[in-house]
């Protein structure tokens, strides 16, 4: 089964809410560091329910902004999610990028890089695509040092990409990026369940929990056109 | 799809221009038409005001 | 009063040791951002008691860190708490910088970069001796925004910028730099007691330390050397 | 000041190379001598393992 495939059917399911609201605890975050302008355009690659476009047109002024995803049923949705038509959406492949060279500002990914088949191929797209000074701002939870994601190839039923902190600061610069910082951003608000709950349906102990979600959190590695 | 997302995007195949043939509008929304590349001639559908970009190998869907 | 003599004398009172616990809150979290690999260069501008360059000596593998300061009893007491002549001090001023060009890898700041006389100066002297993908991670705690920083110009005795977070991207960019991001770091370890203790000696109310410290907290701004 | 910032110090004034003349020295660590610039002339001291290479004119103290 393709991630396409996979995500059209979380889609009909309705997942890419419960995906939005999960990962906007961190997403937040991630966005409000981003420097995006007034009339930038900025691309959100594997874009889900689109909420991070929606989010800097209406906190930040960006003037377009684009998701892109492989999977018809989360760009059908997250067209019908908004009215903005400066927050457009278009299915397609993020190794095989449809923008023309230097015509983007900014670019958000949240949990969607890891699903490149050619990892090394969509940062050589990016880029390509990124006006010099341009930003990457790539979110995953799936990484090396983050040793509870290490499992979710199995349960999501796809390969994925599982580098570590030092690899995607190391295939940043193969690319061609400066590497302007790499930080692990908490996920304060998941709530997590007082010690007599453990074991829960998905946690051995209360402490594993609070590792994943207050100290590992999510990965986010920043990287600059030059 | 809004028509100012011509200024940018591009054949994801050879980088080259795209040519849009419009089926159905509402305002510059695109609802319904063609993106062509003017170099290699792949044609790329847009359905539902949503522009499907993908390499036509990856396409599973029965395009429009 | 110039800066460097106001600095003398808060080192000869040994204030140098209390503003690194107190900054520690936050340069922990910043320094722990920097994309600084093994062997790197790094720089601290106004180093006061010259605790980053050990930082970063220790944890990240630096191969050399220097902290320039321009008050000589500052210099004096960073060089002294550490044997590692690796991590190294010199006197001088961040608007004249004695380093070659291209010469640094990366550079950290922390409450320094307002008491330039001339801030687009320290930049310009930043972009000519980073080399190309460095990075500049500015810190300060007083700026437009955070409201509680207006009056210090009156505590300390001498001018101090005040730019908003937009004034700061805009004058990384006119110096050359790109910016990577921008983000408030919080102080989350100051104790702020409870209600009943407000009105205390430096505090109206509780929600006002709140602010200040869990909310504005330090503007981190990050440009990188094209 | 250990001997290899001279790989990357210059004269703050006009970046230029500086000569080091050493009066006393602690294994690779120079404690007390002279940085001199190779092309403006100026001196910069170093004092107690530390160079002071601030601009003559921000110098206040009396130099060694
Ligand atoms: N090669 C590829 N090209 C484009 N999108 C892809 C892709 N591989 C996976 N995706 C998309 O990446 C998304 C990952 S789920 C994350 C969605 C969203 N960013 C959020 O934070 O909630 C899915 O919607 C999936 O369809
Ligand atoms: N023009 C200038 N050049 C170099 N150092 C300067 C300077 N103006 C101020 N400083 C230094 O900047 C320092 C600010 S206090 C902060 C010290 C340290 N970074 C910390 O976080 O604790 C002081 O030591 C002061 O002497």
């Amino acid at each position: 089964m393709s991630a396409g495939d996979a995500f059209d059917e979380w889609a009909r399911q309705g997942k890419d809410q419960g995906m939005e609201e999960r990962h906007w605890h961190t997403a937040k975050h991630v966005l409000s560091q981003m420097p995006v302008e007034e009339g930038d355009t900025v691309l959100d690659l594997g874009s889900g329910s689109g909420y991070a476009g929606r989010a800097l047109r209406e906190t930040r002024g960006a003037g377009r902004t684009y998701g892109i995803d492989a999977a018809a049923e989360m760009v059908h949705n997250a067209r019908s999610y908004t009215d903005d038509r400066h927050s457009g959406f278009l299915r397609g492949d993020f190794e095989h990028l449809p923008f023309a060279d230097d015509s983007v500002d900014h670019c958000f990914s949240m949990e969607a890089f890891y699903y490149a088949e050619d990892p090394h191929a969509v940062l050589g797209e990016l880029l390509r695509v990124l006006r010099p000074g341009g930003t990457f701002y790539c979110a995953v939870n799936r990484w090396e040092e983050n040793v509870y994601s290490h499992e979710w190839e199995e349960l999501v039923g796809v390969p994925m990409v599982l580098w570590s902190e030092r690899e995607y600061r190391a295939a940043f610069r193969e690319a061609g990026f400066h590497v302007a910082g790499q930080d692990r951003i908490p996920d304060e608000e998941t709530e997590i369940p007082p010690e007599t709950d453990f074991p829960t349906e998905d946690w051995e102990t209360r402490e594993a929990m609070v590792e994943r979600y207050r100290e590992y959190g999510t990965l986010l590695t920043v990287g600059v056109a030059p | 799809m809004k028509e100012d997302l011509m200024d940018i995007i591009c054949c994801p195949l050879d980088k080259q221009e795209l040519e849009l043939t419009v089926d159905e509008r509402d305002g510059d929304d695109v609802i319904d038409g063609t993106l062509t590349c003017t170099e290699c001639g792949e044609r790329y559908p847009i359905e539902e005001g949503i522009p499907n970009l993908l390499p036509p190998d990856m396409r599973d869907d029965i395009p429009a």
